[in-house]
């Protein structure tokens, strides 16, 4: 067997670590305002989650192929949450032409409307629709980029569609 | 080659009695369990496909009722996805020849391997039971809110059999991670495994890291269903949406599943019937991770009409695009490999050019699908049914053939009738062209998939496919049919009737039970084929099998 | 070479990094099964994050921060257990399991307590839910309903795993007892110990997201 | 509707010939690679036979040119795919401002479809050639999808939540309407016809039937619910006023401010206690089971016509046709 044995100092020093990060992380819950408190305790967990991962699961010994099994699911974990979410932030936005006069007409372009709208999760702000400075200029932006290249294009449908009529 | 003879012991007589199989550990016994349930499984899945094709012969309803037509489509799909294609070249010929072709003795976890085969077989009869005695009628995609809440089928029960036969897909993709990892022989570094071998890590990884995601998704479907816990249903505060993303999160990636072990055979059949090594090596075995990878980051395109966001629906779409590269460079890399080949167009080849012909055909009109507005026409047509039965059947069906015709000699110790492997080959691509090619036409005219009547206009190309169809089933049957055969009358094939290279060619035919007499060890690159050797003299037999052989 | 080596194996070291390979391999796929449920979460919690603030405040976050220091508490103690198969200290390794399976049964207990005080306030997703009396009335009862849901459905699925966890450890801790263990040979404890662990890890993250969001 | 045999669908919306076009690149770059391939393998395959005599050589040095070259044109050309399929998906996600207004219900297994002006009909879409229409969609009960193939445009109908489709059809006829997504036992039963009129004798079918403008429907409604009872009342309202809140920007009690649109009229119907409007109490019972989906547009087209009272000449949109 090729393992190595950890002194059990090493291992009461990360219990005591895991200890102390616990009693933050409630203290950090009790006393922060809504919002923030998530950030904090899910780094706070994070912190919690390497610790164990490295020290009691012997990762910070292990084989290269080792290290990348345990770092593979976590990634596939932000790909499955971090794609599903760029739908749910980006899909709230009301119909095109119930926008009220003066707002931009891009608005339109997340055409469904959620039962609820979305609240914004802070880390991601940048993807919410209600962010009118990030989402709906990025997609305004893309629009007029494309509309540009397509303007004869889109003549020539109308041209054609008269003529058809 | 009549002075071939059979070895006196090899893993077949090992041992006789039925617990020496039920019970066996040895991953070729397990691989021919596999061979024979999906056999089963096969058939059970294609004759609902006959059953539906005759209804659609005329647009209106009269063979069958539409509760019977949507139980057959849901049977058809849910046996073919994760009854055959899924399972069937990774346990089959995955399980036989991976440890073979990698120079080891068994698997890793050989009775993990044989519980997996328990969880598919019980997961199937499981399923193929519930589906047969009551009938569940949600498509293989179980979409939300109709599965969860409205239908009043055998949903549960069908899901606990998907749910089950999971666990199998997981443990045999584990199963494969660890062996290429830890089993390889001396002398096998990374850049020495064949194709065959990549294909399937690329594939275990899909295995390992989508599987999980179903067997959740699937559990919710049960919370909300039998609790009545709300979690897609609007009705209960939920959102249909988040079960199309964790759905196809899994079954996006297993569209992967059913192809890049096709991948792997076509890349060792095409070496070895052009004579040739393998062009671009390094390019086909990095492909097939690209597309392990990349195959998880485009579900969204299943959902542009589905009321998803429009810049998710934009970074999908860009995804899928991407994912066409690695695709080409396959396609590329196999026919550059047959320029300047010794090229003989046996059976297994004749079945590996098919794939790469129709699996051409299956990419590029993904590439339709995956362009946003005429996905927004040709969604849930029968465009859609076209074209990934031209990836799943023109292409896994043709490689799992390909693969059983070139390693039937391995596996058996007998070679199968050739005109007659030829002749079915031949019927079976024009059979399935016939069928699905007039799909396209029906899709781009607009009719919707999973449609039990249609109007008039639609018929002719649905007999045309009806007549493919039946084509098709006959061109089944008979391999079916000589394959048995020549388990008793075939000619004896030696332990090497392709002259292929490879370590599974280096032992006797059948193999014995440890797979080989001594340990090999790996020296050169695989594929060293030599098209200058005049191939009528085959080259003298090795050594080993000579001194193996007996009399009967 | 050991008699714990299997035919197919060349050696124990092989045998060794196949079972802890295996086993990692094993628990990325757990990682995305419980990913399922924690995409749910974060979907849902991103739609009705009122509704998921007020259905953690009916949590009891003093049983939780208990539990969870019983469980960081009982990854030492396994942790400890394998390092005395390590030192060949067989004595140490039983006493170190069987501590391992008195936290695990406290940390089934405390939830178990947790749950029927649950079912008796109506919290239990179903035809009978209710928030009873004393919540903010902005919040829309059904998706205080979609927490508990999720809820039960993680710490649910959670507490399954610790029951295989809490069973699979008796049975290596009877095998240790009867001396199947030694420096040479101590692969079953080592994969026992990454599955606690990483049953571990998921609730280091439940913890939070499910008793301290407010 | 043309019943007679063809290879191509017809198309008969502006939106139509774009796809087609689109289609056509795709169609003749697929068409080549595949010829291309199956043309290699062919000529290969006779060529280099087994028993056929020439120099064999296998030494082809680094295939890393090769490789780079055929792996950048498939990029290129699906880059080209993608972007031309967005520019063409964007145009479908925006409808023109003057497009009428369709409500349409789906519900297992048939369409219930409502104009502005009331007239109302299943399984059936009247429209007048040459403008452009925008519907309104949501389920009754599962997904469902509004596909018309000649228009090249589907979206799917989803309950508990709007989905907008717009087109402007080019052509006079009839046209198949399509449920695209299983819905259950009857999916295939789930079709109609979408009509597309002459303006002339489109507004003479409008004037056919007895109707009564959603406007009208949702009035009595409001009043069959005593929604007045606490919406309108004179002094001291217990609820926040209707009139003019279509559209407007409505402060939350959790200090958000939302856009009244549609969504958000429906959900204060159904869930009134998810947005709450500063300043008042969570009082309101959900009407949720009590009003169908139709109803639902009904009542909302009531609350859009609320105009203020100082300027309700501006409201020319959600005014009763």
């Amino acid at each position: 067997m090729s393992e190595q044995i950890v002194p059990v100092k090493t291992y009461a020093g990360v219990l005591a670590a895991l200890l102390v990060l616990l009693v933050a992380t409630v203290a950090a819950g009790l006393i922060e305002g809504p919002g923030l408190g998530i950030t904090t305790a899910l780094s706070i967990a994070t912190v919690k989650a390497v610790l164990i991962v490295l020290f009691f699961m012997h990762v910070r010994h292990g084989s290269p192929i080792v290290r990348l099994a345990a770092v593979a699911g976590f990634l596939w974990l932000a790909l499955l949450i971090g794609l599903s979410m760029t739908d749910l932030l980006t899909r709230d936005g009301p119909p095109a032409t119930d926008i009220p006069a003066g707002s931009a007409p891009d608005a339109s372009l997340g055409a469904n409307s959620s039962p609820t709208g979305p609240k914004m999760v802070e880390q991601l702000a940048s993807f919410s629709p209600r962010n009118e400075a990030s989402s709906q200029s990025l997609i305004a932006t893309g629009t007029k980029i494309i509309d540009a290249a397509i303007t004869t294009q889109g003549a020539a449908d109308r041209g054609q569609a008269r003529a058809v009529r | 080659m009549n002075n071939v003879q059979l070895p006196k012991r090899h893993y077949l007589n090992a041992d006789y009695n039925v617990w020496s199989w039920l019970l066996s550990t040895d991953h070729k016994r397990i691989g021919i369990l596999y061979m024979i349930s999906l056999t089963l499984f096969f058939f059970v899945g294609g004759a609902a496909a006959v059953l539906f094709r005759l209804e659609l012969m005329t647009p209106g309803g009269d063979l069958v009722l539409s509760e019977t037509y949507n139980k057959l489509f849901t049977l058809h799909g849910v046996i073919m996805v994760w009854f055959f294609l899924i399972p069937s070249v990774p346990t089959v010929l995955g399980n036989f020849f991976l440890p073979m072709m990698i120079g080891a003795r068994d698997l890793a976890f050989p009775r993990l391997n044989l519980a997996s085969w328990y969880l598919f077989v019980g997961g199937g009869l499981f399923t193929v039971w519930a589906m047969l005695t009551g009938g569940v009628d949600t498509g293989w995609t179980f979409y939300t809110p109709y599965s969860s809440t409205y239908a009043n089928t055998r949903v549960m029960l069908t899901a606990i059999g998907v749910f089950v036969s999971g666990f199998s897909t997981i443990l045999t993709g584990m199963n494969f991670i660890v062996t290429i990892h830890t089993m390889r022989a001396p002398g096998m570094t990374w850049f020495r495994l064949p194709l065959f071998v990549w294909a399937h890590y690329a594939n275990s990884l899909i295995m390992v890291l989508a599987t999980p995601v179903l067997a959740v998704t699937l559990l919710l479907i049960g919370m909300e269903r039998v609790l009545g816990v709300g979690v897609f249903d609007p009705n209960l505060g939920g959102d249909p949406l988040l079960f199309q993303h964790l759905f196809w999160f899994y079954s996006h990636p297993a569209v992967y599943l059913m192809i890049l072990p096709g991948m792997g055979v076509v890349s060792e059949v095409i070496t070895c019937f052009a004579r040739k090594g393998i062009f671009g090596y390094t390019f086909i075995a990095f492909s097939s991770l690209a597309i392990a990878v990349l195959g998880f980051l485009v579900w969204g395109h299943h959902m542009f009409v589905s009321g998803q966001s429009v810049l998710a629906s934009l970074t999908f779409s860009f995804l899928s695009m991407l994912i066409a590269v690695p695709s080409a460079v396959k396609v590329f890399n196999w026919t550059a490999t047959l320029h300047k080949g010794s090229i003989s167009l046996d059976t297994p080849m004749l079945y590996a050019l098919g794939f790469i012909g129709l699996f051409t055909m299956g990419g590029l009109t993904g590439l339709f699908l995956a362009t946003l507005a005429v996905d927004q026409h040709v969604h849930d047509t029968y465009f859609v049914v076209a074209h990934f039965h031209y990836i799943m059947v023109g292409g896994m069906v043709m490689g799992y053939l390909a693969g059983i015709h070139f390693w039937w000699p391995k596996m058996t110790g007998r070679l199968y009738p050739e005109w007659w492997g030829r002749f079915s080959a031949v019927l079976i691509f024009f059979g399935f062209n016939l069928t699905f090619f007039p799909q396209y036409l029906l899709g781009y005219l607009g009719m919707p998939r999973r449609y039990h009547v249609y109007p008039d206009e639609f018929q002719v190309l649905n007999v045309m496919s009806t007549a493919g169809a039946s084509i098709l089933g006959v061109g089944y049957l008979i391999p079916l049919v000589y394959l048995i055969w020549s388990l008793r009358y075939g000619k004896i094939a030696g332990p090497n009737p392709w002259q292929a290279t490879g370590l599974e060619w280096q032992t006797p035919s059948p193999p014995p039970t440890f797979n080989f007499d001594e340990t090999p060890s790996v020296t050169e690159r695989p594929y060293q084929y030599s098209p200058w050797t005049p191939q009528t003299a085959p080259p003298p037999e090795p050594e080993l099998a000579a001194a193996e052989t007996t009399s009967p | 070479m050991s008699s714990h080596v299997a035919h197919h194996f060349d050696d124990a070291s092989q045998q060794f990094d196949a079972a802890r390979l295996g086993m990692w391999i094993f628990l990325a796929t757990e990682v995305l099964f419980f990913g399922g449920l924690f995409t749910g979460y974060a979907y849902y919690r991103t739609l009705y994050t009122p509704a998921f603030i007020e259905g953690s405040r009916h949590l009891d976050l003093v049983l939780g921060t208990i539990n969870t220091a019983v469980l960081l508490l009982s990854s030492f103690t396994i942790v400890l257990a394998i390092r005395g198969a390590q030192t060949d200290n067989r004595r140490a390794t039983i006493a170190l399991l069987a501590a391992t399976i008195v936290l695990g049964t406290v940390f089934l207990a405390i939830k178990g307590y947790e749950y029927s005080v649950k079912f008796e306030e109506h919290h239990v997703p179903g035809a009978s839910f209710s928030l009873g009396e004393t919540h903010d009335e902005a919040v829309e009862p059904r998706h205080v309903e979609m927490f508990f849901a999720l809820y039960f459905g993680m710490t649910g699925l959670h507490a399954v795993h610790m029951i295989i966890g809490v069973g699979v450890v008796a049975v290596v801790c009877v095998l240790a007892w009867r001396g199947h263990y030694t420096s040479q040979y101590y692969t079953p404890l080592e994969i026992t110990g990454l599955y606690w662990h990483f049953v571990d890890v998921v609730w280091v993250f439940l913890f939070p997201l499910l008793y301290l969001i407010r | 509707m043309d019943k007679s045999f063809r290879l191509f669908p017809e198309a008969a919306s502006t939106a139509a010939p774009a796809v087609d076009r689109l289609y056509f690149f795709l169609l003749a770059v697929s068409s080549f690679f595949t010829l291309l391939i199956c043309v290699a393998i062919l000529y290969f395959a006779v060529k280099y036979r087994r028993s056929a005599s020439f120099a064999r050589s296998a030494d082809y040095g680094s295939p890393w040119k090769l490789e780079v070259t055929w792996s950048l044109i498939p990029l290129a050309l699906t880059m080209v795919m993608f972007f031309w399929g967005a520019v063409l998906y964007f145009r479908s996600h925006r409808a023109p401002p003057e497009s009428a207004k369709v409500s349409v219900v789906g519900k297992q297994w048939m369409w219930k479809i409502q104009h502005a002006g009331g007239k109302q009909e299943i399984n059936a879409l009247h429209l007048p050639v040459g403008r452009p229409v925008q519907l309104t969609m949501i389920s009754e009960d599962v997904i469902h999808s509004f596909y018309v193939p000649a228009f090249r445009l589907k979206q799917d109908v989803l309950p508990g939540s709007y989905t907008t489709l717009w087109f402007e059809p080019t052509k006079v006829g009839r046209f198949h309407l399509f449920c695209a997504e299983y819905c259950g036992t009857s999916h295939s039963d789930m079709i109609g016809e979408v009509v597309v009129m002459d303006p002339a004798d489109y507004s003479e079918w409008l004037q056919g039937g007895p109707t009564e403008s959603p406007v009208e429907a949702g009035r009595r409604l409001f009043e069959q619910f005593r929604c007045g009872n606490c919406h309108a009342a004179p002094v001291r309202p217990r609820c926040p006023p209707l009139d003019g809140l279509y559209g407007s920007q409505v402060a939350l009690s959790g200090g958000e401010m939302v856009t009244a649109d549609e969504a958000y009229l429906r959900e204060s119907i159904l869930n009134p206690q998810a947005k709450v409007v500063a300043g008042y109490q969570s009082v309101m019972p959900s009407y949720e089971g009590q009003i169908d989906e139709a109803g639902l547009f009904e009542l909302i087209a009531y609350v859009k016509s609320l105009a203020p009272p100082e300027q309700s000449s501006d409201k020319k949109q959600s005014a009763p046709q």
